[in-house]
């Protein structure tokens, strides 16, 4: 196993850092179901970590709980060196942890602009009153994080449909804006649920472009659930594998891949 | 032409009720333009504008009609309200026969407002002088229920029944019916039947009539005991209970007078001519025969108007004038061939009501019928009470023009 | 690697035409810009595409949803045997015997999963044994549904869901299923089982399937004959085995270079654009 | 004051329990009318998540007519035939008219549209029978109007056999309504329609007939409801003002719950008599009927949010 | 190519961030400011001004609130009247106790009323959503008529249990009251309304405004980017209370000069809320255009066979004009779900590429 404290550094010469968080026997019940028991497992600074397995198996549930939509029955979050009270969701983002949605969830009724400028709301706190007048703080407020909303947009190259509500937008498209939006908020971890299901291949190329370059350029620590393994194993330092609940691998991909639970259990075929 | 709206509402929940009123007014209007060419020679246009009995929509006529309209009636308590402040500064008389603010009566204070032959609380009188057979004190440790619709006229008669329970020793229970509780007044009439009270005083109006009537009957409250003001004696509402509503008793100014002279001439003239709304059954009724008592008070305004000034198409401030100058006597009743169907009265620049007082009338399981002489209010008691709340209707709403000419 | 498909079946009567078609939606917005693809009997047709190419409009053109969501066809006709569907509702299409299961495992979810099912049987005629027998056929094909059916749709896992939306269809006792994206969203060994069943269903029931997807690999793998949709036309179509070798698609849907799978860390260094698209 | 408020009304209560019997009687009645109008509400909004607000001009229109025709001669059985023929006409041209282009359009928009169908009603309405109260034909459907008068605890119990017939009716209905929609092919097809409506379009199930169905069935309610309503206090558009009142009882009993919408009934129909009765009339100056219901439901939805039937919503991110 | 907008580059995010980036929209607006305050008062009659200006810019403000609420934030409100109510009362408490209070001032304070108790039945929202809310607004349209009718001390003490405006002055001239003319109350409210519209456009534009859209669009992927839903809903409450509040105040002192407690029952909440669907939920000119369609069209209805010449009975006038305002509803509501603001830019968007087919 890795060092524990210090981090590592990849195959491809990438520095981990320390661990930034990390679950600590998590157990999530609704009513009879056990959706996660006793998990644990840590996410390090600067890494992507990939949690796969079977439909069903947690994951959305152990992503929800990291970012505070769920509360664990059982179990501790830590978080930068500290264990994580209770919060609302909105704390936690707050926190510096932002998320995409597994069913994609913009605002429809806004355009993508607007979109992604709500990702900017944590970190913009001009009062009521200077708004209705829009002046003073506000209003430089607003430019200012304009400019990263327009940073962001570019990067992902959504410029051409920024004035457009989002409703319109084809799929691919969407889940675009949606990382944009997390993006926006510059966080700490990102928390990427299927990001690419329901694309092609050349699209799914797209986007494990913009994934790696956040993570390269930016530093931002990533959490993914994706069923595809081909992206899976060439994006992820290190995987998380669950099934009805429980952790049953988790490791280097090459670890993970070769791993017989896992075999049984998710990949079926060998790939 | 004279140009004399009416702030009708043939719809809305209160429909029921005003539609044979409408019709009467309307009828009479119809028949003196078909019959005499108009008034002094000149056409009446009666107009309607629909109002719903909504309050916006009557502001809404108000403001429409009054450029060129001699007089406003308001037909509801909410809408006279409303405009009564306006009329000062448009200079429009108000006429609101039977309803309205009771208040208005003083002249002094409110000089564009009319509440001819009689005010609420001349009808709340009346009803206690006649349960309590013509002197107060027998109601002594009586408990009397106030039933009334939860708005602006049914609470019209309180100040006056609260100061008579004070001064008599009779206990008042006020039970109010709120506008969606109309259909459904189960609540209130099982308290009714819980506190047993002696009588039951109704201030009802559209279906809230009818509601209380088939409650009553019911919970076999003694109907005997059962009194409505003069909009709670709709024939229509009885029917719906018929024979179980035998001995329930409704004060009117009004009365129907099927062979009185004016009858047959809107027969000649309206229905026969073919300009009539209205149905046999509602023309026998209390109310469409109150509508033709109404169109004639505004009639005889116009007439003593053009008698005094001269001419034929009087103004509004004209009309004015003509309300408040109004002598219908017997003979003038004669003559317009309605005896019997209003006691004479008479108005004058103090007096804007005319006080005609009225009669008990009476349902005999198919109509109503005369249960009682001629009554008349305690107009000495009625009006310092007029005189203090006209004060303080006028104080609040400063700076309020008072009408100094008269005594 | 894999089972390769068995060879497109000989009989090669065309069930559903679709000619020429154009969709626009809420009056303004072209999506479809002239469609054309044919569906042959006992035959499974892949419908490939991007993100936004119209591949569910072109479904919903045939299974006539469209109207429900502000779209209509404005051109181009719609022929099943031989007979124009385009202005049917969809529940005299779904009597022709052309079902829809539709793009995100539309449950009903407050339904148990067999009522669910009982659903699928409401165009055929009331008969308590076939229902009880088809019941029966559609839990032998999906054991997994047999386990779940006193649980609320709503919260079955994914995979159960899309199992639940086929076997829905499977109920109308359909003679073409249009499948949309059977494969989002699900894990890799239940994509062989869904598509494996597909397959069963193909060759023992001898249902045809119109099967939109992303999943390349897949599609191609299991389908006789795909069209490749890109921005509301047809680019490209051709039996699945010539589609699967064309270099083209191999490096845009399959993501193959010349020497093999290529990783998707390499994609940032080089992209070249399609080139059938200007 | 806290002795008025938790000991007198009770002690209220029991000096007079005959009293007691007929506020719980009233209360229940008038809890099966309120329930019987949010049946109708319930039906239409399980199949098209549409809140009907011409539910309550629904029952006025059906009564209306049903009085209509027995003035123009027509038999009263034969009246109540033909209004069923005129609420599945009304039923057909609603779903023609409004629905059919209005489908998949948000909730809000679409209850929008049922209070502009209840508008269009209104006009109607009056223009065809006029604004005047009207007697329902009690007697000729059949109906007894008599009374009992039981004497318990040596009080007084007055039952109205009108009453009686209008509970026993929605208690046939409510078990039939139930029965079609658990059991029944249709049945089944109404609750699919409501959770998805493009999934049912795609199993085949039309649209078009199941609303069809669903409004008529919905107008057959009304007519129930307005002959039970109309045999109380006449027959007149102040009726539909009664339509308010099922809204406290829907939400109480959940939007998609039968079983809900008579318990919301019931519940809301006991408490707020009791309530008015106790509490009102002595304490607050009465009238208390107008609001009680609402914020009863507001209080229990605090702590179910989806009623005390409805639904949960399922709810996954 | 009346509307093009090609050749109309921004330099910065700043002037992007205009209110009207388009040059056109800002012509319009100027035409309009121009018509209202100048235009319409100068040619304007009574009748006008009582039937059409004043009332339209009444509602179109009423609406404006619910529209901060329902429209922007989500929450579907049906006691609109009410928190209109609320605003009228404490407004005539104000002007009665304290008589030197100027009341344009107590007008503009008499919002905070309401806004309290908006926030008071806002609370439930965070636990309850859609039509289930509104029950927590009915309960408010309810009660609070309810209690406008029972607590005497809100209406003085007065028999009749209304309100009556007393004459009110500001600068030696009348503004409230039997005695003001109908042109300073409309310069009143413009003045009002408009100030009103401008702090609105900027608040729905800022973070506030996206707030309350992402709040309305996706809750729970609202709360999981970091905003606090409670801020955001109760905040709504009390913005679009407190507008509501204001056009009640309006509403009663610089139109109707009095009120009984039912004038704020749900009838009133159903207009409000026609006005802003029919206009469009989500946007700001939508109220003006429904509060024109809603409150213009009966009085044109109830004018034209007049002005045709054509005699039909006035009841016959009402019930037909009950059934073509429903129709029309209706008619709208399927020709554009999402309003008439939505029809404009809908056209904008062909003028923009006009005379082009795409
Ligand atoms: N809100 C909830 N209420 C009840 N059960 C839930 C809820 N959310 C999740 N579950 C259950 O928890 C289990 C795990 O679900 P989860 O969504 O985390 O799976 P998953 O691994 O993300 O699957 P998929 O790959 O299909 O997205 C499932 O059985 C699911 O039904
Ligand atoms: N109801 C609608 N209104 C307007 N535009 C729509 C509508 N539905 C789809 N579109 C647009 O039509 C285009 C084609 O969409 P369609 O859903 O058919 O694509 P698809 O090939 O199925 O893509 P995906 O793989 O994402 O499902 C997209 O640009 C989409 O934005
Ligand atoms: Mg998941
Ligand atoms: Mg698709």
């Amino acid at each position: 196993m890795k060092d524990q404290i210090e981090g590592y550094t990849t195959a491809d010469g990438r520095k981990i850092g320390a661990v930034v968080m990390e679950m600590k026997n998590i157990t999530l019940r609704f009513g009879g179901v056990v959706a996660i028991q006793d998990i644990s497992f840590d996410i390090r600074e600067g890494e992507i970590r990939a949690i796969i397995g079977p439909n069903g198996a947690g994951k959305s549930s152990m992503l929800n709980v990291i970012s505070g939509f769920y509360t664990p029955s059982e179990g501790e979050v830590w978080y930068k060196g500290s264990k994580r009270p209770p919060m609302k969701p909105y704390e936690v983002a707050r926190q510096g942890i932002a998320r995409t949605f597994q069913n994609i969830a913009l605002f429809e009724g806004m355009s993508v602009l607007d979109n992604v400028m709500t990702g900017r709301l944590t970190h913009m706190h001009a009062g009521i009153l200077p708004q209705m007048i829009w002046k003073g703080k506000a209003e430089a407020e607003e430019t200012a994080n304009r400019v990263i909303a327009e940073k962001v947009i570019d990067f992902l190259e959504i410029q051409h449909i920024r004035k457009t509500p989002v409703a319109r937008l084809p799929y691919g498209l969407k889940k675009r804006v949606e990382l944009a939006r997390a993006l926006a908020a510059e966080p700490t971890i990102l928390l990427l649920d299927e990001p690419m299901a329901g694309m092609n291949v050349e699209e799914k190329e797209d986007m494990c472009r913009f994934i790696l370059d956040v993570n390269d350029e930016f530093g931002t620590t990533i959490a993914l659930i994706e069923h595809d393994m081909g992206v899976v194993m060439d994006l992820s330092d290190r995987v998380v594998v669950m099934d009805y609940g429980k952790k049953i691998g988790d490791g280097t991909p090459d670890e993970v891949r070769n791993n017989q639970d896992v075999i049984d259990a998710y990949l079926g075929v060998q790939h | 032409d004279i140009y004399a709206p009416n702030l009708s509402y043939r719809t809305g929940p209160f429909a029921a009720t005003g539609i044979p009123l409408m019709n009467g007014q309307k009828d009479y209007f119809t028949m003196i333009n078909e019959r005499d060419g108009g008034i002094g020679g000149v056409k009446i246009q009666f107009d309607e504008c629909e109002t719903g009995y909504s309050t916006e929509k009557g502001v809404e006529c108000y403001e429409k009609t009054k450029g060129s309209a001699v007089v406003t009636q308001p037909w509801s308590t909410g809408i006279t309200l409303q405009v009564l402040p306006k009329t000062n500064v448009d200079k429009i008389p108000i006429l609101a026969p039977g309803y309205g603010f009771s208040p208005m009566a003083d002249g002094k204070v409110f000089q564009w407002a009319f509440n001819t032959p009689g005010s609420y609380w001349d009808a709340a009188s009346m009803i206690l002088k006649f349960i309590s057979e013509d002197n107060l004190d027998n109601l002594k440790g009586k408990k009397i229920a106030f039933l009334h619709l939860d708005h602006p006229f049914g609470k019209e008669p309180l100040p006056f029944l609260e100061a008579k329970a004070a001064q008599h020793g009779f206990e008042l229970l006020p039970i109010p019916v709120g506008l969606k509780e109309m259909q459904n007044q189960s609540a209130q009439w099982l308290q009714i039947r819980r506190e047993r009270p002696d009588y039951v005083i109704m201030w009802g109006w559209g279906a809230m009539n009818a509601g209380a009537i088939t409650e009553a009957v019911k919970t076999k409250f003694r109907m005997e005991n059962f009194i409505g003001t003069w909009w709670s004696g709709h024939d229509a509402d009885l029917r719906i209970v018929g024979e179980d509503g035998k001995g329930y008793k409704s004060i009117s100014f009004s009365r129907p007078m099927l062979d009185a002279a004016v009858q047959a001439d809107i027969k000649k003239y309206v229905v026969d001519a073919g300009k009539s709304q209205s149905n046999p059954e509602e023309m026998s009724g209390v109310f469409y025969n109150r509508g033709l008592v109404i169109s004639m008070i505004l009639a005889e305004g116009i007439k003593s108007a053009q008698d005094h000034f001269k001419v034929g198409e009087i103004n509004a401030e004209q009309l004015r004038w003509g309300l408040e100058n109004l002598n219908v006597t017997e003979e003038r009743l004669a003559e317009l061939g309605m005896t019997g169907m209003v006691a004479p009265f008479k108005t004058s620049c103090a007096d804007h009501t005319g006080h005609s007082g009225g009669w008990i009338l009476e349902w005999d399981g198919k109509a109503f019928v005369e249960a009682s002489d001629h009554l008349t209010p305690d107009s000495a008691s009625i009006q310092p009470l007029e005189a203090e709340k006209a004060a303080e209707y006028a104080a609040a709403n400063a700076p309020w023009p008072m009408n100094e000419e008269c005594k | 690697m894999l089972d390769t498909a068995t060879a497109a079946p000989t009989t090669q009567d065309t069930l559903l035409d679709v000619n020429n078609v154009e969709v626009i939606y809420n009056h303004v917005i072209l999506v479809l810009k002239g469609v054309s693809l044919k569906v042959p009997k006992g035959g499974i047709t892949a419908l490939l595409g991007g993100n936004g190419a119209g591949k569910t409009t072109t479904l919903k053109a045939i299974s006539g949803l469209l109207a429900s969501e502000r779209g209509e066809v404005t051109k181009g006709s719609i022929k099943y045997r031989d007979a124009s569907i385009q202005h049917a509702d969809p529940a005299a299409i779904v009597r022709k015997g052309v079902i829809q299961v539709m793009e995100g495992r539309h449950c009903f979810s407050h339904l148990t999963v067999e009522e669910n099912l009982l659903t699928g049987f409401y165009t055929r005629k009331m008969n308590k044994a076939e229902m009880a027998a088809d019941l029966e056929k559609v839990y032998t094909y999906f054991p997994r549904l047999r386990e779940r059916r006193k649980s609320q749709a709503g919260y079955t896992s994914g995979g159960e869901q899309q199992m639940c939306a086929i076997g829905r269809a499977m109920m109308a006792k359909p003679e073409t299923i249009l499948l949309d994206e059977p494969s989002m969203g699900l894990a890799p060994q239940l994509v062989e089982e869904i598509f494996g069943i597909v397959k069963d269903l193909n060759e023992k029931e001898g249902v045809s399937f119109l099967l939109a997807e992303q999943n390349t690999n897949v599609a191609l793998r299991f389908a006789h004959y795909g069209y490749i949709l890109e921005s509301g036309r047809v680019v490209m179509d051709g039996p699945a085995a010539d589609l699967r070798e064309n270099p083209d698609v191999k490096e845009f849907y399959l993501g193959m270079s010349d020497d093999g799978r290529k990783s998707f860390r390499d994609v940032r260094s080089y992209r070249r654009r399609k080139r059938w698209l200007s | 004051m806290l002795h008025d408020i938790f000991i007198a009304p009770f002690q209220d209560m029991f000096a007079a329990p005959d009293f007691l019997l007929q506020v719980l009687w009233e209360g229940l009645v008038s809890g099966i009318l309120y329930a019987l109008i949010a049946l109708g509400f319930v039906l239409i909004y399980r199949s098209s998540r549409i809140f009907n607000f011409a539910q309550g001009i629904m029952v006025v229109f059906a009564a209306l007519t049903l009085v209509g025709l027995h003035a123009m001669g027509v038999p009263a059985w034969i009246c109540v035939l033909l209004t069923l023929g005129v609420m599945f006409v009304l039923a057909v041209a609603i779903e023609r008219v409004v629905l059919r282009p209005l489908v998949g359009q948000p909730d809000i928009i679409l209850f929008m549209a049922t209070i502009g169908i209840t508008l269009f009603l209104i006009g109607l309405g009056e223009i065809i029978f006029g604004g005047e109260n009207k007697v329902m034909i009690t007697e000729e459907l059949g109906i007894p109007t008599g009374s009992w008068t039981l004497e318990p605890f040596g009080g007084l119990l007055i039952l109205e056999q009108k009453d009686v017939t209008a509970v026993v009716v929605a208690a046939l209905l409510v078990v039939g309504l139930l029965v079609f929609l658990s059991r029944t092919q249709m049945g089944r097809a109404i609750r699919a329609l409501g959770d998805d409506s493009q999934a049912a379009l795609s199993v085949g199930i039309s649209l078009h007939t199941i609303w069809v169905l669903v409004w008529f069935i919905a107008g057959i309610i009304a007519l129930v409801t307005g002959i039970a309503w109309g045999a109380r206090a006449g027959v007149s558009f102040a009726l539909e003002v009664i339509a308010y009142k099922a809204l406290p009882v829907l939400m109480l009993g959940g939007l998609e719950s039968i079983a809900g919408a008579i318990i919301g009934g019931l519940m809301i129909g006991l408490l707020e008599k009791l309530f008015e009765i106790y509490w009102g009339q002595p304490l607050m100056g009465g009238n208390t009927e107008t609001w009680f219901a609402f914020v009863l439901a507001l209080l229990v939805l605090l702590f179910r949010p989806q009623g005390l039937f409805g639904e949960k919503i399922i709810e996954r991110v | 190519m009346l509307y093009r907008t090609a050749g109309q580059y921004k330099t910065s995010y700043a002037s992007d961030q205009a209110v009207f980036p388009v040059r056109q929209d800002a012509i319009l607006l100027g035409i309009i400011l121009v018509l209202a305050w100048v235009v319409f008062p100068l040619t304007a009659n009574e009748f006008t001004f009582q039937t059409l200006l004043i009332p339209v810019l009444i509602y179109s403000l009423a609406a404006l609130g619910l529209n901060v609420l329902t429209g922007y934030a989500g929450q579907l409100s049906l006691g609109t009247a009410a928190f209109m109510g609320v605003g009228a009362y404490a407004c005539y408490k104000m002007v009665t106790l304290m008589p030197w209070m100027n009341p344009v001032v107590a007008i503009l304070l008499s919002g905070f009323f309401s806004a309290g108790i908006g926030v008071a039945f806002g609370i439930p929202s965070l636990r309850i959503k859609g039509f289930y809310l509104a029950i927590a607004t009915l309960a408010a349209q309810f009660f609070l008529v309810w209690l406008f009718e029972k607590w005497g001390w809100l209406y003085n003490y007065n028999s009749s249990g209304a309100i009556q405006v007393p004459n009110l002055t500001m600068f030696g001239i009348y503004v409230a009251g039997p005695q003001a003319a109908s042109i300073v109350q409309y310069y009143v409210v413009l003045a009002i309304v408009t100030l009103i519209t401008w702090l609105t456009i900027n608040l729905t534009r800022g973070t506030l405004g996206r707030t309350w859209k992402a709040t309305r669009d996706m809750d729970f992927a609202a709360e999981l980017i970091g905003i606090n839903l409670m801020k955001s809903k109760l905040t709504a409450f009390a913005i679009s209370s407190y507008i509501v509040g204001v056009s009640g105040a309006l509403f009663v002192f610089m139109w109707r000069g009095a009120a009984e407690p039912n004038l704020f029952d749900i009838p009133l909440s159903f207009r409000i809320l026609f006005i802003a669907i029919i206009g469009g939920l989500g946007s700001i000119m939508g109220n003006y255009l429904g509060a024109i369609l809603i409150v213009g069209l009966p009085v044109m209805l109830n004018i034209v066979p007049e002005a045709l010449g054509i005699h039909i009975d006035s009841s016959l006038v009402e019930h037909l004009n009950i059934m073509i305002v429903g129709s029309l509803i209706i008619f709208f509501l399927i020709i554009e779900p999402h309003g008439l603001a939505r029809l404009w830019a809908l056209i904008r968007e062909k003028l923009v590429i006009w005379p082009f087919p795409h």
